[in-house]
């Protein structure tokens, strides 16, 4: 199972602030994204804004996520 | 020192830990909460929350870029999570310096990098709900 | 707030005063005794004199063509006279502004202008004797 | 009588912190300069390091100087 964390807007639309989901081993942030809108299609519209990090790191849609990762779904920043 | 806090910032224990014999300049930012009035209705207050210990890192990675780029010898970045009420800093920033160009650049391009790649998001609350700073998601009716 | 004072600077005061709910942004400089060590031979203090009230004065016009250039609701300038030890501030700076880039700008402004108009003077006190600072007239030896 | 106050390393090369010299009405600080170096000749080597003050406003020398007035000569300013 892979955990993904929502934070902000991204929590506040998905109604949620964690999800379990299984994925292949190997399977691309690309192809992780619509098993969440799936669950969560107010996520949808959001798609453009949003950053990925990947066990705390900033990541492209082609990272591959394995089984145990941490993914997080991180909307524009907005500290200071 | 880089921190995030849940409580206010001791901004003068920053300030004592910076000063340093070999450092003519001390720059500082301290990012406030700043209400908007011209609306008509108001924010009450900010909320901040962060995704940890990823933002803790990235504090860190500021410090090393900057110590990469300039002679600082000393830099803080301390942000603060959860309500910051209105004049209430919830970020401070300290760079010292033998020379005041370093220590000035060092502590503006802090808060630059804080605003690009630190994951802590707020959002305004108002009387009559919550807006998410920079995606306008939330719960006031307009 | 704008004032010569022969006593340590209360920084925290200063910061205290400028914490505003229209401003965003605190920007604040701090210039310190720092000690060059490289040439073997070490300065045991600094020791600053000014002509009076006309530095006072220049203090106040600097605050004014911050106010006239920059969009800064509140401006503190204090400079320390007498002795001032390695690491301690002899000058706070401290602007405030509903966004950082007029707050960063009018803290830097405010101490180049020091430099270029204020009438006061520093010698470094050496073990051997002073100099004092930008007209190399003193009592050292070499 | 107009007081000539001198500060930093100019007090050091005078001597002094304080002249009292009598001048012409209406003279400048130009025709004023030579008396000062007359009594205190290591100030002479000074001179284009040094900025003037009449009544605490920056002067230029060409600016006439009335008696009770106050002259200040100013080494380059080292505060910060």
């Amino acid at each position: 199972m892979v955990k993904v964390l929502l934070f902000g807007a991204a929590a506040d639309r998905a109604g949620t602030r964690q999800i379990e989901i299984s994925v292949q081993d190997g399977a691309t942030l690309t192809e992780i994204w619509p098993l969440l809108t799936d669950r969560h299609p107010d996520l949808a519209p959001m798609r453009d804004t949003l950053a990925f990090a990947v066990n705390g790191e900033y990541a492209r849609m082609e990272a591959s996520v394995a089984p145990d990762d941490e993914v997080a779904i991180l909307p524009p920043v907005s500290g200071g | 020192m880089f921190a995030i806090v849940e409580e206010p910032i001791d901004f003068g224990a920053l300030i004592s830990a910076a000063q340093r014999p070999d450092c003519g300049a001390i720059s500082t930012f301290l990012g406030t909460t700043r209400i908007d009035e011209s609306s008509g209705a108001s924010v009450e207050y900010l909320e901040y929350e962060a995704y940890r210990p990823m933002a803790d890192r990235k504090l860190e990675e500021i410090g090393e870029e900057i110590q990469d780029r300039w002679d600082v010898r000393h830099v803080s970045i301390i942000h603060r999570l959860g309500r910051v009420d209105p004049g209430e800093p919830s970020v401070a920033i300290v760079a010292a310096s033998p020379r005041r160009g370093p220590a000035f650049e060092a502590s503006r391009y802090a808060i630059e990098r804080i605003k690009e790649i630190v994951p802590i998001w707020k959002r305004e609350v108002w009387s009559d709900g919550y807006v998410w700073v920079g995606s306008q998601v939330g719960t006031r009716s307009q």
